[in-house]
């Protein structure tokens, strides 16, 4: 990688606990210990933010190269140079590395020191950590065990401050645990750009407030407390919910946009508590908006679909897919219309594309745009999480929705009698109620009973993003995988096995028996997926689209 | 109606019919082997019909029971050979189709 | 690497066997007629002969909740027990303590807290780990029931059986 | 047709029919159940336990004045009868379905089947105390237990699980292997009886002293006592293979608990799985009953008359024939209910055997042991006869 | 033996013989070629052959049918429950069997003595119906030679079982 950079970095040579190693200019000494293997604790510090260097969590010795007298450094007796040490600690996160600097991370001083500043920390802290959300997240726990000492020696009464304060419609403050190292003053300035939050009181009273007649309803509020390294600041959503021990945590990616933030799901029993962001640089950072975050509710909903039916009688699943089938083949292909979604992973887009050339469907197919407004930050104005997969295999055209148009007409015009959907509200295509309702079928997969619901004639109950494994393309063209966090609700199946049956039944069999065998054969035929399979696209995805795609203009699609 | 030796030949050819019709027609060599001793059987039940049929001294002729016997001895033994090779077959082979059991040498 | 055990060699008369089963069949009826005669001392009858009097103070029953002598709920639903529990016997569903209440100070408690009779295993794990001392293991052993979900006790079961511990429990102690 | 209506022909049923419903039903199904309960009081005992021994009779039901522990503990087999009968009848959603349900039966019939041909008492008011006299009962009664190994393997095999698998495929070879050596021990005891008819052994042994006591009927001979040798080889390797031929321990490698948890009946619950157990306990019933009648003088009592008031004491033989057919009926079960105490004394002493010890037993020593042994007898035979 | 207990019995023997065949999965062949053998081993008993028919069950149903399922379940054959049938095979199998079918009866209804009933057994002096006896007598007497024969036969089936089932030492 760096061998094709023009200007190539100095590297300076830095002693990190006695030994010699080479680091960038420019890298902060905090994060040259951690590329060095020695971890230095901190509160205040977060990559991502400026460095007030407030906590003093991270307090090293550090040292300067000896100088002699003519300014040159003294080499030791093993050739290095030596070191005159500082005699009292400074902190890591706010000083680059030198070139000939020493740190010590480990050093009696070192460690003593942050016993020190771990005592202080918890003078005022209520140690109420059985009720505390952040208990086995939090690092105030973490380090206390590991630089803290044992027993506190304090013997007054601790300082109370607000405790279950409302700081916005989703946060929640307990001012007596916060160790007010201003991340989340400095998230919301640096990052947010609402600059909404900041200290109040004195001395031992200091603490977070939002700024009179302002609250925190920031669309990226959350992220304070995915940062806040003790319990002050929490989810209100997800406070006393459940013990974070207990989540079980998938590894996938979020479907609201077409950013395609890379996100965990904190689950346990088939049931999702939280969505956090997943660190991807080349994404979304380790930011997430609230939006996106919150938006898991209806997977759990009651009115799940969770049987398949054919016109409203619950029925087995062979008997839906060969009353489907049947539908399907007693119609002249002309008269078929197939709704596909920007929603579908890859691997369902492929069998869509099968069942569109079993059906020989050609061109009587697109998805359904959704647009919305861009926010600048990570929300992206195309609301489909896959339009580019939709592209690359042919289920629509460089405009997504371009041939809507024509379909609804062909409905109403009476050419069109059967319409099959994956997991679109027709009545969002620009067909009304009435329309369905002279249709002689519609097939549709879906998750949720919608507009389109009771007017179909076969409706499979399919499964949420949640439930599911696939890939997705993101607008940036990077390809990234989805993960199954629960399991479908009652009958209802994946969407790849639905269509696997679907074309099973139109035309034959096709031998594909886990979704990796789906992959694979996508790999097959389609050139961007070439060479790839689903463990080696990773937790992190990888490009397939090089050249940035136009996003889709958001004042014409929005009609 | 009284039961005659005609009863028990035709019963015998049944039997033999069947495990005939089963050798032919059936593709796995355990069942057409069961089919073979279906047919021995069979030749088993007419041995027997005659002998009783044919009394000496008014007791039956142990001549053919005495055959009987040697029949299913030697089948016993026939099976402990037979099953033996097909499990040497099944090792190599991997089947017990005869139509798989094509090449000469392996 | 295989340790082969080594394999005694037997003489003629060890080989046969026959002695050492005729042996061994003389001490099982020697135990029989000694049973009989009724020479050999046996377990206690359970359901006549109890001891629960001299039942030891370190005794491992039933799990229960306790109160404190203020009728404040001591267990705050931290969930340890239900993280610890080896059988997973505990299910604890905890809840926000609404701010009218007077011990909203706490902040939560256990909306509902069962633990299945059927799967604990009493092995007091649950004690040992509770941060609040909420939770304790009693010296009722015989818990039965004629159907499963008589078996399963929810909170106000445990609240019952458990009763009143005094002492001070930290999240009231206004130094910490 | 006309031997269909005679009276003959009725008497015969009628007789038959009475002899299988007292043996099955008021012999052999309670001796079961209480051998179950005598296994369970008896392992206890020898290990030093109580064993059960508070199930009594709820003699509140039919009125008593509250529930007394009447007979401590012998109401135990009833409550086992019904708990077997309400428990929930589980069949695994993984098992062959038509298999599963017809092994217990297959297990079961053949051993209640083998009983047709024991002589289990002399006579009574004239009537012959065997179901089915036949004169090749020996064979019939190993024909009919070599096919009981079909329960034991179907079970195995639809149960579609390893454990019972493995149980039902050990108990195949184990029970192949061991029919040998069972057939060729008994040989000895037909060379010298001259019959295969059982009825007709016992006759001998009345007539000769009973096999194991030759000098029961109280006469002496170097004959007899050569035969002696040779009968004694045939009843231990004969007993040692019935131990085998019934799974019983130490042989019970099909139903090891510490290996194959439960062997073939594994997936098996209540009444499919006390099939099995009624199964086995029949078989060891009928297996004591064949020693019995092979080794230990069937219904005979030295100096106790038959059923006709023959034989025995003179003086003995003006009581009226009905009580000496029932002191022999009686002395049948109780010599079988000794035996079954041995089966159950021995499967509280010993250990189990490993496979390969079992197979080296059956195969190298019993079946070779039985096959000199009959050469012996056949060669003391021709030289004293 | 009674007609009914004949017709029961054969038609026992019969149908399972054609379950023999016409059963796909090998397990249930086997069973039924048991119960085939068993009906068969009742017709013996009609004939009078107490013995034959109880080596039968000892034998065939007890030892050579058990070796059967053995060998079936453990080579766990499932392969021929998914092949697709060979219809000219079943046809022309078919066929051949019910020419022989065919023919047996023509041939038969034509022997006249075959329409007779069975002669009644009775035993002169000096001799018995325990049939144990006479087939061993006549088994020892008149075919010692042949016993001999079958006596190295088996032998030699023995060793070569041995022989094929010990796995081949390269």
């Amino acid at each position: 990688m760096s061998t094709e950079t023009a200007a190539p970095v100095q590297m300076l040579n830095v002693q990190v606990d006695g030994v010699w190693h080479q680091f960038p200019k420019g890298t902060r000494v905090i994060e040259a210990c951690s590329q060095a293997g020695k971890y230095v604790p901190r509160y205040c510090y977060h990559p991502k933010l400026s460095s007030p260097g407030n906590c003093r969590m991270c307090l090293v010795e550090m040292g300067m190269p000896k100088m002699t007298p003519d300014r040159k450094p003294v080499v030791g007796a093993d050739g290095k140079p030596e070191i005159a040490w500082i005699p009292r600690p400074q902190i890591s996160c706010a000083q680059d590395v030198a070139e000939g600097m020493g740190i010590r991370t480990d050093s009696p001083m070192a460690k003593e020191c942050r016993q020190g500043v771990m005592e202080f920390l918890l003078i005022n802290h209520p140690l109420d950590c059985p009720i505390c959300d952040q208990a086995g997240e939090c690092r105030l726990q973490e380090f206390s065990v590991e630089y803290g000492q044992g027993e506190s020696r304090f013997l007054e009464h601790k300082v109370k401050k607000p405790k279950n304060v409302e700081l916005g419609p989703r946060v929640t403050l307990d001012a007596e645990r916060c160790i007010l190292c201003t991340r989340c003053i400095r998230f919301m300035k640096e990052v947010a750009h609402d600059d909404v939050l900041g200290i109040v009181d004195r001395g031992s009273y200091n603490s977070i407030a939002c700024h009179p007649e302002r609250v925190l309803d920031n669309n990226y509020s959350l992220n304070t407390v995915d940062i806040c390294p003790v319990g002050a600041l929490t989810s209100t959503d997800f406070r006393f919910k459940m013990r974070v021990w207990f989540l079980k945590e998938t590894k996938t990616v979020d479907v609201n946009c077409g950013t395609g933030s890379n996100i965990t799901i904190g689950s346990r029993e088939n049931k999702i508590y939280r969505i956090t962001p997943r660190e991807n640089n080349d994404v979304n950072g380790v930011w997430l908006p609230d939006s996106h975050r919150l938006n898991f509710k209806y997977v759990a909903d009651a009115h799940r679909l969770h049987q398949p039916t054919v016109k409203g009688q619950p029925v087995e699943w062979r008997t839906a897919i060969a009353i489907a089938a049947e539908v399907l083949k007693s119609k002249p292909s002309e008269q078929i219309w197939l709704l596909a979604s920007g929603r579908q992973t890859n691997e369902e887009l492929f069998l869509t594309t099968r069942l569109v050339n079993a059906l020989n469907i050609k061109k009587q197919h697109d998805i359904l745009p959704r647009n919305g407004t861009a926010d600048g930050l990570l929300i992206a104005a195309d609301r489909n999480p896959n339009t580019n997969g939709a592209k690359v295999l042919g289920l629509t055209t460089s405009k997504p929705g371009g041939r809507l148009k024509k379909f609804v007409e062909g409905v109403r015009a009476g050419t069109i009698k059967v319409v099959i959907t994956m997991g679109e509200d027709l009545t969002k295509a620009g067909l009304t109620e009435e329309d369905l309702a002279k249709l002689d079928a519609i097939i549709a997969l879906d998750i949720l009973p919608n507009k389109t619901t009771p007017h179909a004639t076969v409706l499979l109950p399919a499964s949420a993003w949640v439930e599911k494994r696939g890939s997705m393309i993101n607008l940036k063209g990077r390809l990234q995988r989805l993960n199954r966090a629960v399991n479908a609700p009652g009958e209802a199946h994946d969407d790849w096995e639905i269509l696997r049956d679907l074309i099973q039944a139109v035309s034959g069999s096709n031998g594909l028996y886990m979704i990796e065998d789906v992959f694979k054969s996508l790999a097959a035929e389609v050139k961007e997926f070439a060479g790839l399979n689903l463990s080696k696209i990773g937790d992190l995805g990888v490009q397939v689209i090089q050249e940035k795609t136009p996003e889709p203009e958001p004042a014409e699609a929005a009609k | 109606m009284t039961i005659t030796l005609f009863h028990y030949l035709f019963v015998s050819g049944l039997l033999f019919a069947i495990g005939l019709a089963g050798v032919m027609l059936r593709r796995n060599i355990i069942i057409i082997f069961m089919c073979l001793e279906l047919m021995l059987n069979a030749a088993n039940l007419s041995l027997v019909a005659f002998s009783r049929f044919n009394l000496v001294n008014g007791l039956p002729n142990y001549n053919a029971q005495v055959l009987v016997f040697f029949i299913i001895t030697v089948a016993a033994a026939e099976v402990a050979v037979g099953l033996a090779i097909i499990v040497a077959l099944y090792r190599a082979r991997q089947t017990t189709h005869v139509e798989d059991i094509n090449s000469l040498k392996f | 690497m295989a340790y082969v055990v080594p394999r005694p060699n037997l003489t003629w008369k060890e080989k046969i066997y026959l002695p050492s089963i005729v042996a061994g069949l003389a001490i099982t009826i020697k135990h029989l007629k000694r049973m009989l005669k009724g020479e050999t001392k046996v377990v206690m009858q359970y359901p006549e002969e109890k001891w629960d009097a001299h039942m030891p103070e370190h005794y491992r029953g039933a799990p229960t909740l306790v109160k404190d002598e203020h009728d404040r709920e001591r267990c705050v639903a931290c969930q340890l027990c239900e993280f610890i529990c080896p059988p997973r016997a505990i299910t604890i569903t905890p809840e926000e303590i609404p701010a009218e209440s007077k011990f909203a100070k706490v902040e939560k408690r256990p909306k509902e807290f069962e633990i299945d009779m059927i799967r604990c295993i009493y092995c007091g794990l649950c004690e040992e780990v509770c941060p609040e001392q909420a939770i304790f293991l009693r010296k009722d052993y015989a818990i039965t029931g004629t159907t499963r979900a008589e078996m399963k006790h929810d909170k106000a079961k445990l609240y019952e059986l458990g009763g009143v511990m005094k002492g001070l429990v930290h999240k009231w102690n206004p130094k910490k | 047709m006309d031997y269909l209506y005679s009276t003959d022909f009725l008497f015969l049923v009628g007789t038959s029919l009475a002899k299988t419903i007292f043996l099955i039903f008021l012999v052999v199904l309670p001796m079961v159940s209480y051998t179950v309960y005598a296994e369970r009081r008896v392992s206890a005992l020898i290990q030093d336990r109580v064993g059960p021994n508070r199930t009594g009779f709820p003699l509140s039901l039919i009125g008593g004045k509250d529930w007394s522990p009447f007979l401590g503990g012998l109401g135990q087999p009833i409550a086992d009868a019904v708990k077997f009968l309400l428990k929930e009848d589980f069949v695994p959603a993984h098992v062959n379905k038509f298999y599963f349900w017809i092994a217990p039966t297959l297990s079961m019939m053949p051993a209640i089947v083998t009983l047709a041909v024991i002589p289990f008492g002399s006579t009574i008011l004239g009537v012959p105390m065997v179901v089915a006299n036949i004169n090749v009962g020996v064979l019939f009664m190993f024909a009919i237990s070599s096919v009981s190994v079909y329960g034991i393997v179907l079970a195995g095999w639809s149960s579609n699980s390893k454990y019972p698998f493995l149980g039902g495929i050990r108990s195949t070879s184990q029970m192949i292997s061991y029919e040998l050596g069972m057939g060729l021990s008994a040989v000895p005891v037909l060379l010298i009886a001259g019959s295969t008819s059982l009825p007709q052994i016992v006759e001998y042994q009345i007539h000769n002293g009973w096999m194991m006591l030759p000098y029961s009927n109280g006469h002496l001979g170097w004959g007899k006592t050569l035969l002696w040798i040779p009968i004694i080889i045939s009843f231990v390797t004969f007993t040692i293979s019935m131990f085998a031929e019934t799974n019983r321990l130490p042989f019970d490698l099909p139903e090891s608990e510490t290996e194959l948890v439960a062997g073939y009946h594994t997936e098996y619950s209540s009444m499919k799985f006390a099939l099995f157990f009624l199964g086995e306990y029949t078989a060891m019933i009928a297996g004591s009953a064949l020693i019995v009648v092979l080794y230990l003088g069937g219904y005979h009592v030295p100096g106790i008359p038959n059923g006709d008031a023959q034989g025995g004491i003179p003086i003995l033989r003006h009581v009226p024939g009905l009580i000496w057919g029932i002191v022999n009926i009686t002395a049948f079960f109780a010599k079988v209910a000794a035996l079954l105490f041995v089966f159950i004394w021995v499967r509280w002493t010993l250990p189990r055997f490993r496979y390969d010890q079992l197979m080296k037993l059956g195969w190298l020593y019993i079946f070779e042991i039985a096959l000199v042994n009959i050469f012996l007898t056949a060669g003391i035979l021709a030289c004293t006869h | 033996m009674s007609p009914i207990l004949f017709y029961l019995f054969a038609a026992l023997t019969v149908c399972f013989g054609i379950a023999v065949v016409a059963n796909r999965n090998p397990v249930a062949s086997a069973l039924c070629l048991v119960v085939s053998f068993l009906g068969l081993a009742a017709l013996f008993v009609g004939l009078d052959a107490y013995f034959i028919a109880v080596i039968q069950v000892l034998v065939y149903a007890g030892a050579v049918m058990v070796l059967f399922l053995f060998i079936i379940m453990l080579l766990d054959l499932k392969a021929e429950t998914r092949r697709k049938p060979n219809l000219p095979a079943y046809v022309g199998g078919g066929l051949v069997a019910l020419a022989f079918i065919a023919q047996l009866w023509l041939v038969l209804e034509r022997y006249s003595a075959a329409h007779q009933p069975f002669p009644t057994m009775w035993a002169s002096e000096g001799k018995s119906i325990d049939d144990v006896t006479n087939v061993g007598t006549t088994l020892f007497s008149v075919h010692n030679l042949p016993f001999q024969v079958i006596g190295v036969l088996i032998l030699v089936a023995t060793i070569g079982v041995v022989v094929l089932s010990k796995r081949e030492l390269k």
